[in-house]
């Protein structure tokens, strides 16, 4: 399957890339993607394996590292929110 | 009851949404309008800037203002946003409710601005002494939207 | 530091009132503005008459608005509170504080407005179907304004 | 000694007036001269003797029962507050 993962704030930084397109195979939860970006290299593995916190959304809703993911999906991952 | 809720890189205008919270006055005896502004730190800050994830900010920014309507009785309830670049004195944040009753207005008010701090997709940097900074999640604000938890459940699928 | 207290016959004016709040912006983070409107209690009350003490409504708002000053970390309080006939719809008061933090200013303008409510020598009638009635104390009001009396005990000889 | 008694809202309605100057003997608290007011007939029994709370405030600031009073004093009769 296919998935568009997007990256923002200080995690977009870091990649020094706002998105990624990735096909996957048996890459099927939010926390499954966490692990098989972290082993991408140094930049990913800072951000993804790190001691941060990383919140993700996927299709716009925030998700915890269970949700599962399907084919299409857009998964953003970001760092805690600081608005207001 | 009426919603406005909008996510702007334009400079924001207190003036109209201080009006248009108003303009429910007769059935709302009370108007609460908070203003979050960017503050200079004594001269240590610049230039303030910030990113949201287009698209999800506005629906989570519109969602929570419902969900504090359902909460409080409220005739009108306004969240508006700034993006992007700002200076030292200008407003990022206005936070408005219109309500019968001066209880439920503060309480809905400051809800809503805490919630707004810590689950609307926004992330802050400032220009300081030291270069472009990412801000840190402040503790503070998390334990202020942790309040309310129980009556705004966190969504997640 | 600063603070803007009056009592006055005429309009008051919102606008002017939230500007000179946001003047204070850039040591200021937040700006909290409340407005008092006259209900119109779903067209029962067609006129409100507010009396007032002269000289010792001014004097007690001005030292109401100067503890405030003392008890929270604020750049700018103001308290205006209007007297006389006003129509639904009309602004009886505005009270709105600007400080560093928003936790801080919500918290001194709901307190000041707790205290203007039950110390400031006003007394309020409406012109409803029953003519003109004055309009009781309300134990809502008293208990809320009981909140703060360890920090701001009552004045007396 | 000479004091100027004031009345406000509900009061004054009562009262039909706003204010009274008044020379007084052996009054020398707020309690006492709302005593001495109480019988100076049936408007004022309802004020000053009725059921509902009587505040004061001497020389504008609000006084308690017994407050002491002086020649010269401004004292002000009027129900609760309902200002804001």
């Amino acid at each position: 399957m296919t998935v568009t993962v997007l990256y923002f704030a200080r995690f977009r930084e870091q990649l020094g890339r706002d998105q990624d397109t990735l096909a996957l195979e048996g890459v099927d939860t939010v926390m499954a993607l966490r692990q098989h970006l972290a082993a991408r290299g140094a930049a990913y593995a800072d951000v993804f394996a790190g001691s941060g916190p990383v919140l993700a959304a996927v299709n716009e809703v925030m998700a915890h590292a269970g949700t599962p993911l399907r084919d299409g999906d857009v998964v953003a991952f970001f760092p805690m929110l600081t608005g207001g | 009851m009426s919603v406005d809720t909008r996510i702007s890189s334009d400079a924001l205008p207190v003036q109209l949404a201080s009006d248009w919270l108003h303009a429910s006055a007769g059935a709302s005896g009370a108007v609460v309008l908070f203003s979050g502004l960017v503050r200079d730190e004594r001269g240590d800050v610049s230039l303030l800037a910030l990113e949201h994830y287009p698209g999800m900010s506005e629906r989570v920014l519109a969602e929570l203002a419902q969900q504090v309507m359902a909460v409080w009785p409220l005739q009108r309830v306004l969240a508006w946003h700034r993006v992007g670049a700002m200076a030292p004195g200008e407003v990022i944040v206005l936070v408005g409710v219109a309500s019968a009753h001066r209880e439920a207005a503060f309480e809905a008010a400051s809800c809503l601005m805490d919630l707004v701090k810590t689950r609307v997709p926004l992330w802050k940097r400032v220009q300081g002494a030291g270069g472009m900074q990412w801000v840190d999640a402040r503790d503070k604000d998390l334990a202020a939207a942790a309040r309310w938890a129980d009556r705004f459940p966190l969504p997640g699928q």
